[in-house]
């Protein structure tokens, strides 16, 4: 066991997989000699070798085709997108391409890539590094997304991720690559240091896709949540004083249906947060499978909260989060019903 | 400052639209043999002419001449006439079955046979061919067995992708065939990266890429070139440049004044431009390419020049776009009598043996659609509807299940 | 008042168009000399001349660009991409430029483009020829996704569309070009020839974007549906025997929240129907936000009937669609409750 | 056969990395003047050795030699001295200011100052430059207020974008700058499409691109190139090879052995590869190439080979990445000193000015900053919440509507 930052817990799992998988490599803009913007490569280029990990052209479909067809050969590539905001250049080769290909081939042809990729916002970043495109990645048949909360599961999940034989979409919400962050900007930043979930063992472990963690048990409300968004619902479900049931979904395709629909049948009651602009979010699926599946156990409607419908807007970083402030007003919202 | 004249806003004419004579004038060919061959394990900057020229190997009297002219065996020669002769009449038989109902879409590669068949033939059993649906002489020349084609043009039981991919968009691992896609230009890049993961493993198979002359306008064409050109991925990049994508002449995907070869010389690639339809040019060309690639030294990009004589698919009419009579006047030949006239020159082939092939071709392309039609036509006969849940990914997840049951199969 | 077909109907609104306002112009694949692979640019290079409607290289992304930039100096382009599948390769154009250039320029520069698209399936177009992802569009802020089902609604919506300053993509069902279809493919195939829709005036008119029709006024259940689908279930509501209410929303952004919340309010139940695959598909959230608003009005669970979470298969292309028993057997779910 | 040899797996390596000697070995650098200067209005095809060489006007000595030297005033060049120092200087104080943390992100152009104050002083008060966040000179040059800029970068109440976009990613359209975005290329094609349409209207104006030369690998490069090249859109087109795109060298972008330049000839249109530290090589260049644009001959591709003097941006060491005594070995040198001593050398400017313009310059950029500061910096003043509701569409439409409400604003 160490204690590792996310940013560790990530590149941890990389290097223990490059080191057991030699049909792992991994290339994207800037993750060789320098390690990547945000460190997550840092070193391994030198500790493995030039081909297992090395800069790509600024050509985020280049870089993804390129990946499906070394998927195809039969190697197990992991890419990172520089800011998921950039994804959307490669969009196509991940719908019509990597979701499609085991399908439409009749099972001949597979692309068993993993797509890392830092993800959300909290960081100042303005409209083209905050966003939070998991919803479009959601309704495409053939692809999974995965969203990791801490760094025990960052590690586990992207172990999982590139071992899985389908393409997996790995959202890496970077507010919380340093430290958890409760969505109090005004305080003073945590790191991860004496976090539980930051307790990583050295060795290769999984944490399966499609699996939810309940955070926080409780009676009274569901909250389910995802990436840094399960920090912000802990923080406004304490400042609450509600007994909350905390889900974190962990991946959102597979989604863990059963935890969610046990939790609110017990509860009877639910909030979703995310930071993706409210409309058609990933929220409102689960909105409509929760309202599906617990119709006669809900006692209030079902809240969303989530980022305005704009886009995601500099200045106004705090305006536009889903702070603990309307959490809380959404908890109160839904009890009091 | 410039003097400032009222700008005009251009849009570029075919040379002739139904109605107008049919007109190839600035087509330049030069004669068979004329173009000097590069060493092809020579340097790229030494090679920047190639894209101008237009290299060929069978002159008007059906000789191969000059440097490009392959040491190709007789043999080779005839199962790539055989090849090229199957996917005509299979075209032609399967149109036609499309307009009895049979099939819900076809597209013919008419005119372009030559290309697939020779590539065919000249990689190597574990090299990978990236096609567009316009390669159909690919498995042709590999014996891909007819019945799978039929079985998946009527979506029938049998249909060998499972009643989840259209007509003629085909995949056949084992022929060194990729999964075809209805997106265009979107395999291109993953014909590179197959290349890389071959180089990455210290393997010794090289892909093989295609798209037509319209795709070259797709993003994907340039990042693919990029990434082949960047990592020196043995592969072999190649445009089909049929003149035409359905109803949009070429010049609507690059200027007249330069060529579709030309693009390599911006990715620092050789970029080389052959005759399409000259089945001993097609070889030469993918031998040279392929030596290169071999020899580590990256990716070539062919231009294929050519002309698609049917219609884009069963969808068109391409007497509505252009001159009715514009596939007869093509200037360069139909790459099936030119082969047969070289066999026959050489003394390796006759007009009674090529009757016969005709006619045993014939009947293998009936015997198959029999045996298709056997098991049934669209609509009539289709694989277990469990198929359509099955392969969205490895397992399938409690959506699809649950789903599955649902519909109640 | 001529009768028209769909594409009659687009095609006479873009002569109108091209006619009345010469900062419009037309280009896109095939739209020039040949008038579309589905004819509804005919004639129209012919009558307006080279440069009022022309063809484009094969590069959706491009095209979409080249727009923006026409918008962004002062015309206002319509561009056809030749199926709404091949959307996907200039998906980052929309998202990222054309849906965000007014905010983030502070209003300076704004994209009044609009993208007609062939949509949709029930035509045996396999994969890449029949999907519907108008999910994908609607969570982004700042596009408008606008999806007709008649001749009448089609010409003064594609005029509407037009003429709005905001990016408009305009998702044009292809099974009801030229007749309805009432997803009874067994049944001959209808023309628009009688239909009270067909019936389209001559000259210039618009059909507001952000409203909604009531096909057919109910008070049993309400209907939800847009496109090919709303045909789809008229026909299953008639034959079920129930008094429902069919909402056609015609656009999707904006949406006409009030006559869809009305309605429900109305009726206490709803079933949601379209081509798309379930998951994360604009159905969801119908759901969502009809269960915030309508939670204490509704009698039974919100029913969605889709297209199944897997790519569109072709020769299952009716066990795929969502056809009028599916939606019998929701609408008798629905009441049953 | 080819001889099937095992393949492997290139990975481009700069020449230098930290630690090890500067290298800039293989950089051909010819001498100014030596280059030909072709017809503006000649015919592409006869072009095509210019991407292979490098347009260059001041010697050693600051003289504008050879047929590129530029017919510009003495005052047209003390205009771009001026704009350069501007942005170097303003630069310097907002890196430091953003390490006082001001404002959120800043990112320098140190070295390629030339580039946009040549083109900005070049091109029309209605043509519309379409940038990336490396040409703030083109602004300078256009005396754009410097509070502007500085009310942006402290995301304060009077920021012109209204508090919607990051730090250095301005819009001025009465300055001919259009909106920026994070997003890299994606504007390219918007220059092209502009082109077009001012050509549609028979207008006189044209449109200015740039990407950095990283940036080339992206799908949307090709895409716009393609259209400039199909309809001779009235567009200059800029490759800013700065030879760096964060940590990662420019043969990441392109194989070493071709140039950007080059990447025209696949295109139809001319390409020149041009000195970009060099201003009145710039300007030269620029006037070439909206000559040709003016003349309906549609676009250019220029390469301006420069170095990125500085970090990436404040998020970056680029000592991590690169040897640390780089900068000041890079062959080409600093674009201000270049200028200064060809001006001094034709007698137009002195140290003596030079110092009066440093000190005047750094005075109104202090002047600009208080006053920012006094409306506030990053976090201490911000424009109404309301804005973050605004714009999204042309009208506000229900959803903002309420949840503007929601946010009790
Ligand atoms: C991404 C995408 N855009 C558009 C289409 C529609 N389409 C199918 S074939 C075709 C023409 C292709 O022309 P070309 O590349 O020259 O190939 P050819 O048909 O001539 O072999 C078009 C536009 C498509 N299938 N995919
Ligand atoms: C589509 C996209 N991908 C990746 C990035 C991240 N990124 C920002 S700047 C940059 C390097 C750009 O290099 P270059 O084009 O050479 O321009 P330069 O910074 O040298 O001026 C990268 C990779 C981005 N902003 N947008
Ligand atoms: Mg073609
Ligand atoms: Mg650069």
């Amino acid at each position: 066991m160490a204690s590792m930052n996310m940013i560790q817990a990530l590149n941890n799992a990389l290097d223990i997989t490059l080191a057991s998988d030699p049909d792992t490599l991994i290339f994207g803009e800037d993750v060789g000699y320098f390690g990547g913007v945000f460190r997550v490569t840092d070193k391994l280029q030198e500790k493995h070798g030039l081909t297992r990990c090395f800069d790509a052209p600024i050509s985020e479909g280049g870089i993804i085709a390129a990946a499906i067809g070394m998927g195809a050969y039969g190697l197990r590539p992991v890419v990172e997108i520089q800011f998921a905001d950039y994804i959307l250049p490669a969009y196509d080769q991940l719908v019509s391409e990597a979701a499609r290909l085991r399908y439409r081939s009749g099972g001949e042809f597979w692309a068993p890539l993993t797509v890392r990729s830092p993800y959300g916002g909290g960081i100042f970043g303005g409209q083209t590094h905050s966003q939070s495109p998991e919803a479009i990645f959601a309704h495409i048949t053939g692809l999974k997304t995965v969203i990791p909360s801490n760094p025990y599961d960052a590690k586990g999940l992207l172990i999982a991720a590139i071992e899985c034989d389908d393409p997996v979409v790995f959202l890496e919400p970077k507010r919380i690559y340093n430290g958890p962050f409760d969505g109090r900007p005004d305080q003073a930043m945590k790191t991860w240091a004496g976090h539980k979930d930051a307790e990583v063992p050295e060795g290769h472990y999984t944490v399966p896709l499609g699996k939810a963690a309940i955070t926080r048990p409780g009676s009274e409300v569901t909250v389910l949540a995802y990436g840094t968004m399960v920090h912000v619902a802990l923080s406004a479900i304490e400042e609450s004083g509600l007994d909350a049931e905390l889900i974190d979904l962990r991946s959102i395709v597979p989604l863990d249906i059963d935890t969610i629909v046990a939790s609110v049948k017990k509860t009877g009651r639910c909030v979703i947060v995310h930071e993706a602009s409210r409309f058609s979010g990933f929220g409102a699926e689960l909105s409509a499978l929760i309202q599906e599946r617990c119709f006669y156990h809900l006692k209030a409607p079902i809240g969303r909260v989530c980022g305005w419908d704009t886009p995601y807007p500099h200045a106004f970083e705090w305006d536009y989060f889903p702070g603990p402030a309307r959490i809380i007003r959404a908890l109160n919202s839904a009890m009091e019903n | 400052m410039p003097d400032k004249t009222r700008l005009q806003l251009y849009i570029p004419k075919p040379q002739a639209r139904p109605g107008e004579p049919v007109n190839f004038d600035g087509l330049v060919v030069p004669e068979a043999g004329s173009v000097r061959r590069p060493d092809p394990l020579g340097c790229e900057a030494d090679m920047r002419d190639m894209p101008f020229s237009l290299v060929r190997v069978l002159d008007e009297g059906g000789h191969a001449v000059g440097p490009w002219a392959p040491d190709v065996s007789p043999d080779l020669l005839r199962k790539g006439l055989r090849a090229m002769l199957q996917t005509r009449l299979f075209d032609d038989k399967l149109f036609r079955l499309q307009r009895q109902g049979k099939t819900s879409f076809y597209m013919k590669s008419t005119g372009e046979e030559a290309i697939g068949a020779a590539q065919s033939l000249m990689l190597g059993q574990g090299d990978m061919c990236f096609p567009t649906y316009r390669v159909l002489s690919w498995l042709m020349a590999r014996d891909y067995p007819l019945i799978n084609l039929v079985n998946q043009l009527f979506s029938n039981e049998k249909d060998p992708l499972k009643g989840r991919q259209l007509p003629v968009l085909y995949s056949a691992r084992d022929y060194g065939f990729y999964s075809l896609s209805g997106n265009l230009g979107s395999r291109f890049g993953h014909a590179v990266g197959w290349a890389m993961a071959s180089a990455y493993r210290n393997d010794d198979k090289i892909a093989l890429g295609y798209v037509g002359e319209g795709t070259t306008a797709e993003g994907d064409f340039h990042e693919a070139l990029t990434f082949a050109g960047v990592y020196h991925a043995p592969a072999i990049l190649c445009v089909t440049n049929n003149q035409w994508a359905i109803s949009t002449f070429a010049g609507i995907a690059n200027p007249r004044d330069t060529t579709f070869a030309a693009k390599a010389i911006g990715y620092g690639i050789p970029g080389l431009r052959v005759d399409g339809n000259d089945f001993l040019a097609v070889c030469a060309a993918t031998q040279w390419a392929a030596e290169r690639a071999h020899a580590n030294l990256g990716s070539t990009l062919i231009e294929f020049f050519t002309y698609r004589a049917a219609g884009h698919s069963t969808s068109d009419d391409p007497t509505k776009y252009r001159p009715v009579d514009e596939p007869v006047h093509w200037p360069l030949g139909d790459p099936i009598v030119r082969l047969k006239t070289h066999l026959i020159t050489i003394g390796e082939w006759d007009e009674a043996r090529h009757d016969a092939l005709t006619a045993e071709l014939t009947e293998e392309i009936n015997a198959a659609v029999r045996e298709g039609e056997a098991v049934g036509t669209l609509g009539k006969s289709k694989p277990p509807v469990a198929e359509m849940f099955e392969g969205v990914f490895k397992e399938p997840d409690w959506r699809v299940i649950e789903q599955r049951k649902e519909l109640g199969i």
